[in-house]
């Protein structure tokens, strides 16, 4: 079918298939985070270790679509072992790619320094998400992931 | 623009009903669109659209207030078409029909006008494992704040209404509130039944029509029920309106909800006198075109006669479960009863393991709109053990040809999902 | 369809203007239509019609919950049209932004929710002498369930607000309530100094917009306001649609208001969790094509300029009360401060001692539509020691031959009465 | 002007410029009842004595339109000194007279019993006001004064 390969990407698919780092985790140590994503019932909970200031272990569980599983998948492998600084450059520069038409109603322009600051990061596999922009209202699953990691680290580090 | 005929007997000419409304003759995708969510919102026939034109083009002014020529047409067109949904649903009185915005501001009106007044710690509520969060979360509200009791009556594992305990339910409840179609399952309730019981219990009843008002002929004084919420958009009406509907005496016995212009009688510094009913619960300008609209609505339902429409949907969701488990047997589960006596059109679909979101993203590329999600009935998806459904939901403008393309997408998809490498 | 160009500066095109309004070219009891109650309901440009239209034919489908397309195109274009709205009001976000049925409800969100919250015995607000019901009744309801007093600021003799003793009333307030715009006197107030004052006290303000918002330009981050209160139908938009603005970290902390579909992010048996602003405030369906019309509404304004508009307003009002007193003299009375800068084109009128009941029922015999009675504000009407008043009130698409043909239906409504044998 | 001939007849304006029985009474012994009408702001204030069944004394305060006033004003004559069944039988067939479009919501059919109770009863001057129903915003104005008399009859007599 025309038009799904731009959403469907292999990679993406395969992280749907065999979703990465996969579980829970016993919480203290680990801290919990949930998100929802209103529109289709997708839930997620990401667990997260924080030592350190360092991201030294983290799981997901929760069920979702392909993209929102998919991406929650690919990000841990992203932020998995890197500083809480590293892990929100990384969040950033993936919300700035799915920013096309905006997750949040925050105005309608773009922040500029938001997007230099993104693009001095490389998202590696995760820019096979960059199609999801053409299907607006699948942003939001692309990035609840994101948003819970991000509302995570916020209440591990607080 | 002329009416439907009514033809009580003969089927539905849906090729001719298909014709109404404007938005099933545009393509999606280079498909010709197949719109199969009417129960999340339904298409809008002609009519409806041209009486919205009319009235802003020829008597738009406010209403109740203005004594010139084209307020007083605004005005009797609002009163007529509340007259018009008072016989459509079998009410004895225009005065118990109150326009609200949706069928959610309905209930919550109940909640907080009724359900304040006459509900403390102690009491208790009884609502169904089927509803959706319009008919939840109002009465959570209400039983934060008041220590209120929620009981769930349960379900059979086809997805009715499981009675055996109900009169135990019952059983010092003030207001049994339910469904009286599902929106999820297609479920119909058995709606007098119920209402019965709850008498027979010391406790009202209100039932949630959102479902059943727009695809049975409905009846509130058979029904025997106390008060009943819809809303307009599922029924070929606009956005932007629903009504309660009440007993009078009830509703005459009630505080006001909202406060403001239209709902009252006398305004002083000291303290106000409401106004008679219905006005006494529509405070501030009412959303008028929008209550002519519906009006209209109920015109086009009316000639084509609702006997006429359920039985098409019940010829038609006949259709569909046997035409769709015939050809994908195992890889599909639809939910809820599977006997048409006990169902609408309305079909909650699993399709092996593809994720109900992917899976209206794959049909939409077919031009077929479905709905993937909870439906607003978080808590009915627990129950079921799952995140979200794809749900179809038919109407009467949807035909056989409707299925067998959702059918054919249906495996398409399957393909696309099992072809990609893994 | 085009939109009209903007010209800031150039007078506005009252011929061309009128041109869009479908509704202004019809003919009532034999004379082209003359409308003269835009305070009540403003007439709707052919953009809006149209747009409307679009909707139900194009892109109807539920918002925020639909995978395909055109429940996606349903819901950007219901968030383009937040966004739109978002500006024309000077709001810094979006999520400001929360859809109600109208102004009144958009009150009543706040007494629910704020005043419920924040409100018990012995705490006070302030409102004025000129509010209208919407702005009263719900103070009123929350007064006698609370004990909360309710303080009144007076007016001058002219109807402006007489701020003599304004800090003294603001003292051990908790919320200042009042009007941009009076719907009865036209008065202006001084919104900013009273938002400042409101403030200093240690006071939350709630400005109701009414009649300001589709005269002047608004700017909420200017007004240094807290929460501001608007409604669709006076601007150019579509019935059952209003606007509650407020200060992000106030709505953050409010608990909801109506519960259901929409406002929530997840709901169990137990309870649920309340979704983001601006959903956390709309439950269930929205007003999705009267969400969509005013945003086009605003686009047409916009596409005026406000400047212009309030320019506009500026001359004919002084047109009109010049050439009106002048000719009428003692038998006329108009309500209200006499300096257009301290007003709007609102004009409430008694002649000589015609009831103006009578005297609008005159006036539509030349298809003259002025409004008569008490506005929605008792307490205002009371003040003045008249029981009602004639309004005639004037927008963009009045012109000068609208007053002349207003003051000679005066004239021989006059004659009417005092030839007919007593 | 054509047409409003229809409606303010000579008879209507002169109970407007004179009306009949106006004032308070004493209360007690008289009963005072309210209305108001939302539309257009009248309010009226009907004070009735019942003495043995009768109505002794009647009078009417209050303010509104030519309508509102002239119709109270005739009322007051029409059923000053009669029994409170008497009264009721009138009120009755003003009501059938001004039902053409319904001063209230009670469905959209007449009930003839009522009508033939009402034409039993000859209304006299108060015919003037048969041309209220062509202006139907007007029949509140009309039928303003009845309503509350009906009101001020049953509290009286309760
Ligand atoms: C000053 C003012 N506030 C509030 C309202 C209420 O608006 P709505 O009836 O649309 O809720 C109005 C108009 O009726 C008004 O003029
Ligand atoms: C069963 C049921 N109840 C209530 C509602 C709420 O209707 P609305 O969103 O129009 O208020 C719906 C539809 O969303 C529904 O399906």
């Amino acid at each position: 079918m025309a038009g799904l390969e731009d959403l469907y990407r292999e990679i993406i698919l395969d992280h749907y298939r065999n979703p990465r780092n996969r579980g829970e985790l016993e919480t203290p140590p680990a801290h919990m985070a949930e998100g929802f994503n209103p529109l289709c019932g997708d839930e997620i909970q990401v667990f997260l270790h924080v030592d350190a200031d360092k991201i030294c272990d983290m799981s997901i569980s929760g069920q979702g679509c392909s993209i929102s599983q998919s991406s929650a998948s690919m990000m841990t492998t992203a932020v998995l072992g890197k500083t809480v600084d590293e892990a929100r450059q990384v969040i950033r520069a993936f919300k700035v790619m799915m920013s096309i038409h905006g997750d949040d109603l925050d105005g309608s322009e773009h922040d500029h320094s938001d997007e230099s600051v993104g693009s001095d990061v490389s998202l590696g596999d995760l820019e096979a998400l960059r199609g999801v922009v053409k299907f607006p209202v699948r942003i939001k699953c692309a990035t609840l992931a994101w948003n819970t990691l991000d509302q995570g680290l916020s209440e591990a580090t607080a | 623009m002329t009416l439907p005929v009514d033809s009580t007997d003969a089927p539905l000419d849906t090729a001719a009903i298909k014709a109404d409304f404007p938005l099933l003759n545009r393509q999606v995708n280079d498909h010709q669109i197949v719109y199969l969510d009417s129960a999340a919102t339904s298409q809008k026939p002609r009519l409806v659209i041209d009486t919205l034109d009319r009235y802003y083009e020829e008597i738009n002014a406010n209403v109740h207030r203005g004594a010139y020529h084209i307020a007083e047409l605004a005005t009797s067109a609002t009163e007529d078409a509340r007259a018009r949904i008072q016989r459509f649903i079998g009410a004895p009185s225009a005065s118990e029909v109150i326009f609200t915005k949706n069928a959610t501001e309905a209930i919550n009106l109940i909640a907080y006008s009724w359900g304040r007044a006459n509900l403390n710690e102690g009491d208790a509520i009884l609502i169904t494992a089927l509803e959706h969060h319009a008919n939840i979360v109002p009465w959570q509200q209400l039983a934060s704040e008041r220590g209120v009791e929620i009981r769930w009556l349960p379900l059979t594992d086809d997805g009715r209404l499981d009675l055996t305990d109900l009169d135990q339910m019952l059983d010092g409840v003030s207001l049994f509130a339910f469904s009286a179609a599902s929106n999820v399952l297609g479920t119909l309730t058995p709606v007098r039944q119920l209402a019965d019981a709850a008498h027979e219990a010391g406790a009202l009843c209100l039932v949630d029509a959102s479902q059943a008002l727009p695809h049975l002929p409905t009846d509130v004084t058979a029904w025997d029920c106390d008060f009943m919420a819809f809303t307009g958009h599922k029924m070929c009406g606009p956005t932007g309106i629903g009504v309660l509907w009440g007993r009078a005496e009830l509703l005459d016995a009630m505080p006001p909800f909202l406060g403001g212009g239209e709902m009252i009688l006398n305004v002083t510094r000291e303290g106000f006198i409401p106004n008679e009913l219905p006005w006494k619960f529509e405070a501030g300008t009412p959303p008028i075109a929008e209550i002519i609209g519906l009006g209209a609505a109920v015109s086009y339902l009316e000639a084509i006669g609702m006997e006429t429409v359920r039985a098409h949907e019940i010829a038609l969701t006949d259709y569909a479960l046997r035409t769709l488990n015939e050809r994908h047997g195992d890889d599909l589960v639809i939910h809820g009863p599977t006997d048409t006596d006990d169902r609408g059109g309305v079909l909650s679909i699993c399709y092996r393991d593809i994720h109900p979101h992917d899976l209206s993203q794959v049909l939409d590329q077919r031009g077929i709109c479905v709905r993937a999600g909870h439906h607003c009935a978080k808590p009915l998806m627990k129950l079921l053990g799952v995140g979200a459904t794809a749900r179809a939901s038919v109407y009467i403008y949807n035909d056989e040809s409707d299925v067998d393309l959702l059918s054919d997408a249906l495996a398409e998809a399957g393909e696309f999902f099992s072809h990609q490498p893994a």
